[in-house]
């Protein structure tokens, strides 16, 4: 019966995304967007009604696996179209299809002026069944298969808006670097069934300690190859640049796929192969320094960057850096828990960064921004309560997570009390570029944006630009409408933003050391055979973490405020001051130049070295040259031609005399 | 029964002469699709697991051991299926246009389906080159007369970015290279029958050949022999030199078939001929053609994301393409072998459709070239949502049939050497990459002046959409056509494994 | 009695076709060949082929040969130039002929055939070589063979007409100019 | 007489033809001595039909004497032809069919 559910999870949003796709000429663009939550929030029931049914299964025989047919089957290679449920996946079905059908509620109203509503509301379906397909698919082969079609939806919907350069140029980019990442898991997967002789999670994850030693070369490899694959889809270093990018989608987009879900594919994927990663401690710990090394790098370019999206792009890199760290090390449960959290609050943050840029006509620059807390409270609150989420000030879900990983590292000790420390730095840059956001836009005087929307009661129409180049935009084709909705009025965003809200806020109480342990528990048949499984900090341990945190948290927060309330000159100077420095973080570490110089321009060049040397003269040359070859020999049998008549009567008597001759030798 | 799939063409090309001028596009639609019906046929009573069926032996040449020998097996089947499926919208798409001298035109279409069937299905050595030399007289024709020239000082419409180029010396370099293979081939083809006879009954029965085997250093040269012939079809890196030419000159709906179809004879030729005739000579030179191979798909893909004329990006991803079927073919592993099968059949479904596209995106736009393109999915959401399935399929994403083939050829690469599949697997990304950037550039970015953004007709899209359904469908069952090539591609690699062993 | 007519044959044959070849003026050449023809017929009935000697006698050194002389004396007695393009023919060819002759030779001499010493069978059907045998073989076995040399026949004919009649745009050009 | 004494008698003519042919340039003296090589393969032919006691052999002449017949008849139209276009009638000036 659970398998059933499962499968139903996902046909939902299949279905949801062909009736739209399908019926774009036929239904109303309302109908379209009821279909598409409908869809969503069906699969969403029918993900609790598996729990349910896992649930009523045993501990040790809660994973259950089920296959449609044989997809391919060839020389002991099967693959089968195959799911496969246990707990964790069950988690993050619920997380997925949870926090989308939120999204969804909220598109439902932002995008309502937009004039391709049917392609955002199928494609946004079809984001949700691939990225359920990655989190179901029951052997690596399906993974591969929602892995590359999650990084599909994720390109349609990044360049959404397809008459902007910019955005069909980040599309182009983030499918890209995914296709790189697709590649490590080709290879991994590959790599698995040479060792192992098949790609079924049930079958690797119960031969692999059999087969392999602690740190033998080949499994170590497959790790790094599955870690290629989820630092692409994860934006971890170096294949973090698409991500800032990525943000040329609508904000509903950026809500849904670059923050809450599909990014953090990545920790899900170490998740559930962490009987490898076991078994190459090597590749765990390359997971947690990029990891580190990500949210740290990440955290100082969120505080440098003005563009509001952006900033909490990075975040989001900083963020699921954590997340890394956490799956790294061996606090699976941990990684998993502030993957929901962050859902939540990233969630709630984007969207009411939505909400903001709307009343700004899509003006993105926080420069610019000022004074909302008057014209949009809601939005205000929300934003806030995000923020104090995210820079898991005391109480707030954020506060649990994040400092649930920290203090494992700790607990760890040796090398990894670095880790410790640098988290604990990236969490005091985390406070700052939250609440930065919070004190440039909120307080203060109303920029003539919220004055107009506080004086007339709706938002002010501004030239159609595009936000990141600033050129006029072509309004005739994929244009986002006169005005996006902002939350004060829309019924549908306020409700998604609320609920997210309440749960960003007491969210983490679902996993509170010494009192409550939900996410822990209800992992554990996942994770039983983790060496990590039984190695908690204790409840004591735990709450001394967590104070840390808090005093992180309450000192980042009150250094926002001196700087940006209490002394807003200071970062003009500090930015004059170094300005190596802010150049450095503003223009994101230069990991865009880096990769251009590695990899994009050497194979420009190639390209270009084929185009034009190697086709022109090796290939044309060749070509050419037999040509010559064929028109000289030509050219030497024409000068025989010579029109002489007795000339040829020679020449066949020569021939009558040669085959004669060579007769008479021959019967002698 | 094979008979008459292989001449029902030809004789439709030939009623086609006689019927008046407006019958006979749709004379010749009826013929193609009552060849597809009987290749139907052929596969309704296929039997996965019986080797080589439907056999017909009639006596041809008897001094010189030649029969009109007709068989089908796993492998074959599907190309032929993939044939008489890839004819019907070439048909059809020029059927809804006007066409010069239309009679003569269908004649070589179909004269050109006839010798394609007759390539696949023979299984005499001497009728296979006969009907491989065919092929290309139809071909010549169709782009010789049909063809126009490209590229020159006042044609906005031919791409002038790629240089310009005459039909004249476009067919000419096609049938040089061509011929030279062929002759080749012919020279090998007699060689292989007369020393495997060794003083006994001449024979061409491919059969005959592999049992009595060929002494192993008159393998060495025939192998390279027929290797040349069917390296020039692929066309694979460097013997491609022909391609971009008669690619930009040809006719769109002909090209369509000729790189779908034509190019998989060569792959094909391989399986069927190569690797069982000449086992010793294969494992000798594998190395030599998976460098060949590698080459191809790592200087296709770059070739294909530095051009901006679409048929050459096609061209240049076939190229890409073949390379990855032959590496498959040459890893001499059954999943390898599989997987170029697959992929044959997967790379024709998705070239016909997208070399029509190019022909409505050249309506729509007034040019083949990518530069001032864009915007195109303006009006025309499901021309674009078609073109999107296209690409994606030709970069083969995951949950394509045509990632599934890819996947198995890089696995039997793999088991060649870990080194082959990533080499290989750059081509993946890159294919990722022109793919994309042949479909952002049409039907993205900006709509520029002139070009006219517009859906696509209800006849056109009758004639894609079956062949994208046939996409989609394979992309949710491989295993149709894995179940029934599985035995047979496994006795093709069968002898060259044992020898590799 | 035969030795002595064969070799009588034989010597003005070989004379006149030496003439034919030596000679310069090209009327003189045609006339050589007449000789060389009447000669050749003593030699075909010595050979027991009266009707051919006969034939080749009337058709050939009658009909044809006066076609020759027309013609010959037509373009005229013209002496070929002194000047010889590829002089060193003048010794290749001879020598040329020669090997050929000696290739030939060995070639029939060679071969082996016991008959070749001999005369001949004496036991020949009777009137064999009359007009009569001939005509019954050509009407009978080789029908097709003289139905297709007719052919033949009137093809060159009509080829000759059209390559030595004089085109219109000719006598366009030349309307003073002789008849065709 | 011996066959063998006919077959060298048709062997020393055709040679001398072929000279003749080689030698000289006037297109009219080519073509008799064409008749020359054609009638020593006659007299080769009738010496074997004599030897053989068959005369299949003479209708070949025969045959051969028509075929004779009709490259006269064209040999002789295409000197007329050159003839009539003030073309020199030597066959080393007649060579536009050069390669």
């Amino acid at each position: 019966m659970t398998a059933t559910w499962a499968w139903l999870v996902l046909l939902f949003p299949l279905l949801g995304s062909l009736t739209i796709g399908f019926g774009f000429k036929v239904l109303p663009a309302r109908v379209a967007g009821l279909i598409g939550i409908s869809a969503i929030v069906a699969a969403f029931i029918c993900g609790i009604l598996a729990l349910i049914g896992l649930q009523g299964e045993p501990s040790e025989s809660r994973h259950v696996a089920s296959s449609l047919w044989e997809y391919a089957n060839v020389g002991g290679l099967r693959i089968d179209l195959g799911i496969y449920v246990d707990p964790l996946s069950i988690f993050m079905v619920l997380v997925v299809t949870g926090v989308s059908s939120l999204i969804h509620i909220y598109s439902y109203s932002y995008m309502k002026s937009d004039q391709g509503y049917h392609r955002f509301f199928s494609y946004l379906n079809f984001f949700v069944f691939s990225m359920l397909v990655l989190v179901l698919g029951g052997n690596f082969i399906m993974l591969i298969v929602g892995w590359a079609l999650v990084g599909f939806a994720s390109y349609a919907l990044i360049s959404y808006w397809y008459r902007r350069n910019t955005a069909t140029k980040a599309g182009m980019k983030a499918f890209v670097i995914n296709v790189v990442g697709d590649i490590g898991l080709y290879i991994a997967a590959i790599l698995i069934f040479k060792n192992l002789g098949s790609v079924d999670y049930g079958t690797v994850f119960e031969k692999a300690p059999e087969v392999f030693t602690t740190n033998e070369w080949e499994i170590v490899a497959i790790c790094l190859c599955l870690l290629v694959g989820a630092f692409a889809k994860s934006a971890q270093m170096p294949f973090h640049t698409w991500l800032a990018d990525a943000m040329e989608g609508p904000t509903p987009v950026s809500s849904l796929i670059h923050a809450a879900t599909m990014v953090t594919a990545g920790v899900y994927l170490i998740a559930r192969c962490h009987s490898l990663f076991e078994l190459a401690p090597t590749a765990a710990d390359v997971a947690a320094w990029v990891g580190l090394a990500t949210l740290m790098i990440a955290g100082t370019i969120a505080i440098a960057v003005t563009d509001l999206k952006r900033i909490i792009a990075y975040s989001t890199m900083s963020q699921i850096g954590y997340m890394f760290v956490g799956v790294g090390i061996g606090a699976y449960s941990a990684g998993m828990f502030h993957l929901m959290t962050h859902a939540f609050f990233k969630a709630l943050l984007f969207m009411a960064a939505g909400s903001i840029i709307s009343a700004m006509a899509n003006m993105q620059d926080i420069d610019k921004m000022k004074g909302f807390r008057k014209a949009m409270p809601f939005t205000a609150a929300m934003l806030i309560i995000g923020a104090l989420a995210l820079s898991g000030f005391p109480g707030t879900s954020g506060w649990f997570s994040k400092d649930e990983i920290i203090d494992f590292a700790h607990f760890r000790g040796g090398m990894y009390d670095w880790m410790w420390a640098g988290m604990l730095i990236g969490a005091f840059m985390t406070a700052v570029y939250s609440f930065r956001i919070i004190f440039r836009i909120l307080p203060g005087p109303a920029c003539k944006e919220a004055e107009y929307l506080e004086e007339h009661g709706h938002v002010i129409h501004g030239e159609p630009k595009n936000p990141a180049t600033g050129e006029l935009e072509d309004t005739e084709v994929g244009y986002p409408g006169e005005e996006h909705h902002i939350a004060e009025q829309a019924g549908g965003m306020k409700f998604a933003m609320s609920v997210l809200g309440i749960l960003a806020l007491i969210g983490g109480l679902v996993q509170v050391p010494g009192v409550d342990e939900v996410i822990t528990n209800f992992l554990e048949p996942t994770f039983e055979d983790s060496v990590f499984a039984h190695m908690h900090p204790s409840t004591h341990e735990a709450w001394v973490g967590l104070g840390e945190g808090a005093l992180i948290s309450i000192l980042g927060i009150t250094f926002t405020w001196f700087l940006y309330i209490r002394r807003p000159d200071l970062p003009v100077k500090f930015r004059e001051r170094f300005r190596a420095v802010h150049a450095l973080c503003v223009n994101k570490w230069y990991g865009d130049e880096i990769i251009d110089f590695l990899i994009v321009s050497p194979v420009k060049a190639f390209g270009r070295f084929c185009n034009r040397v190697f086709e022109r003269f090796a290939i044309d040359g060749a070509t050419a040259g037999v040509a010559g070859l064929t028109r000289s020999a030509g050219a030497a049998v024409r000068d025989m031609q010579s029109g002489m008549l007795r000339g040829y009567a020679v020449l066949m008597l020569f021939g009558i005399l040669a085959i004669a001759i060579y007769f008479l030798i021959r019967s002698i | 029964m094979l008979s008459s799939i292989i001449w029902t063409p030809l004789v439709f090309g030939l009623i086609g002469l006689l019927v008046p001028r407006r019958f006979t596009a749709w004379v010749a639609v009826l013929g193609a699709v009552i060849t597809l019906g009987l290749s139907i046929g052929v596969l309704a009573g296929f039997d996965p697991d019986g080797g080589m069926q439907y056999v017909t032996d009639v006596s041809w040449i008897p001094g010189l051991g030649v029969d009109y020998s007709l068989g089908i097996d796993g492998v074959s089947i599907f190309l032929v299926m993939l044939t008489t499926v890839a004819w019907i919208p070439a048909i059809c798409f020029s059927a809804m246009r006007s066409t010069e001298r239309p009679a003569l035109y269908y004649l070589m279409l179909l004269a050109g389906e006839t010798s394609t069937l007759g390539a696949f299905l023979a299984q005499d050595l001497l009728l296979f080159v006969l009907f491989f030399d065919l092929m290309i007289v139809p071909f010549y024709f169709l782009f010789g007369v049909w063809g126009r020239d490209r590229g020159g000082e006042d044609d906005h419409a031919g791409s002038p970015g790629e240089g310009a180029v005459s039909v004249q010396s476009a067919t000419l370099k096609m049938i040089v290279f061509t011929l030279i293979g062929s002759l080749l081939m012919l020279v090998g083809a007699i060689a292989a029958a007369v020393i495997s006879a060794d003083g006994g009954e001449l024979t061409f029965s491919i059969q005959t050949i592999v049992a009595r085997g060929l002494p192993e250093g008159s393998q060495n040269w025939i192998f390279w022999f027929f290797a040349a012939a069917f390296l020039v079809k692929m066309p694979a890196f460097p013997l491609h030199g022909w391609m971009p030419d008669s690619y930009r000159a040809a006719p769109l709906p002909a090209l369509a078939v000729f790189s779908a179809v034509l190019s998989k004879v060569g792959a094909y030729g391989f399986l069927r001929v190569v690797l069982p005739m000449m086992p010793d000579a294969s494992d000798l030179f594998q190395t030599t053609m998976l460098v060949l191979a590698i080459a191809s798909i790592i200087y296709g893909s770059a070739m294909a994301f530095t051009k901006t004329d679409l048929r050459l990006v096609l061209g240049f991803s076939s190229v890409a393409q073949l390379g990855f079927i032959t590496a498959g073919i040459f890893a001499f592993d059954s999943t390898g072998a599989e997987g170029a099968v697959l992929q044959m059949v997967n790379h024709g479904l998705v070239v016909v459709p997208a070399f029509l596209i190019v022909a409505m995106i050249a309506e729509r736009t007034g040019s083949e070239e990518l530069g001032p393109m864009g915007g195109l999915a303006k009006k025309a959401p499901v021309f674009a949502v078609i073109f999107l399935i296209v690409s994606m399929a030709t970069l083969a994403i995951p949950a394509s049939a045509n990632f599934i083939g890819e996947f198995y050829i890089l696995n039997g690469l793999f088991q060649v050497g870990a080194a082959w599949a990533i080499v290989a697997s750059v081509g993946v990304a890159l294919a990722a990459f022109y793919a994309l950037r042949m479909y952002q550039l049409t039907m993205h970015n900006p709509l520029p002046e002139g070009s006219d953004s517009r859906e696509i007709s209800l006849r056109d899209a009758l004639v894609l959409v079956p062949m994208v359904g046939i996409v989609v469908v394979l992309a949710f069952c491989p295993q149709l056509i894995i179940h029934g090539s599985e035995q047979a591609v496994d006795s093709s690699i069968a002898i060259v494994r044992e020898v590799a062993k | 009695m035969e030795q002595i007519a064969f070799f009588v044959g034989a010597i003005g044959a070989l004379g006149a076709a030496f003439a034919v070849v030596i000679v310069k003026n090209p009327f003189y050449s045609v006339l050589a060949l007449v000789i060389h023809l009447v000669f050749l017929a003593g030699i075909f009935l010595l050979l027991m082929a009266q009707f051919l000697a006969a034939a080749l006698i009337v058709v050939y050194a009658g009909a044809v040969m006066v076609l020759y002389v027309f013609v010959a004396a037509y373009v005229g007695g013209i002496e070929e130039p002194k000047w010889d393009s590829s002089p060193e023919l003048r010794i290749v060819g001879p020598i040329l002929a020669v090997a050929l002759f000696i290739a030939i030779s060995i070639a029939v001499l060679g071969s082996g055939l016991s008959a070749l010493g001999t005369p001949g069978p004496d036991d020949v059907p009777s009137g064999f070589g009359t007009p009569e045998a001939v005509g019954h073989l050509m009407m009978e076995d080789f029908l097709i063979a003289f139905e297709a040399a007719s052919l033949l026949l009137l093809i060159a004919a009509v080829a000759a007409i059209v390559l030595a009649g004089r085109r219109r745009e000719d006598r366009k050009k030349l309307p003073g100019g002789e008849g065709a | 007489m011996d066959i063998e004494w006919y077959l060298v008698l048709s062997a020393l003519l055709f040679a001398t033809g072929f000279i003749g042919v080689m030698v000289r340039r006037n297109p009219v003296v080519i073509l008799l001595c064409l008749e020359l090589m054609l009638s020593a393969g006659a007299l080769a032919l009738l010496a074997f039909s004599r030897m053989l006691g068959n005369q299949d052999g003479q209708v070949f002449v025969l045959i051969v004497l028509v075929v004779a017949a009709c490259e006269v008849v064209v040999g002789l139209g295409l000197v007329v032809a050159m003839y009539r276009r003030r073309l020199p009638l030597d066959v080393d000036e007649i060579k536009e069919l050069k390669g």
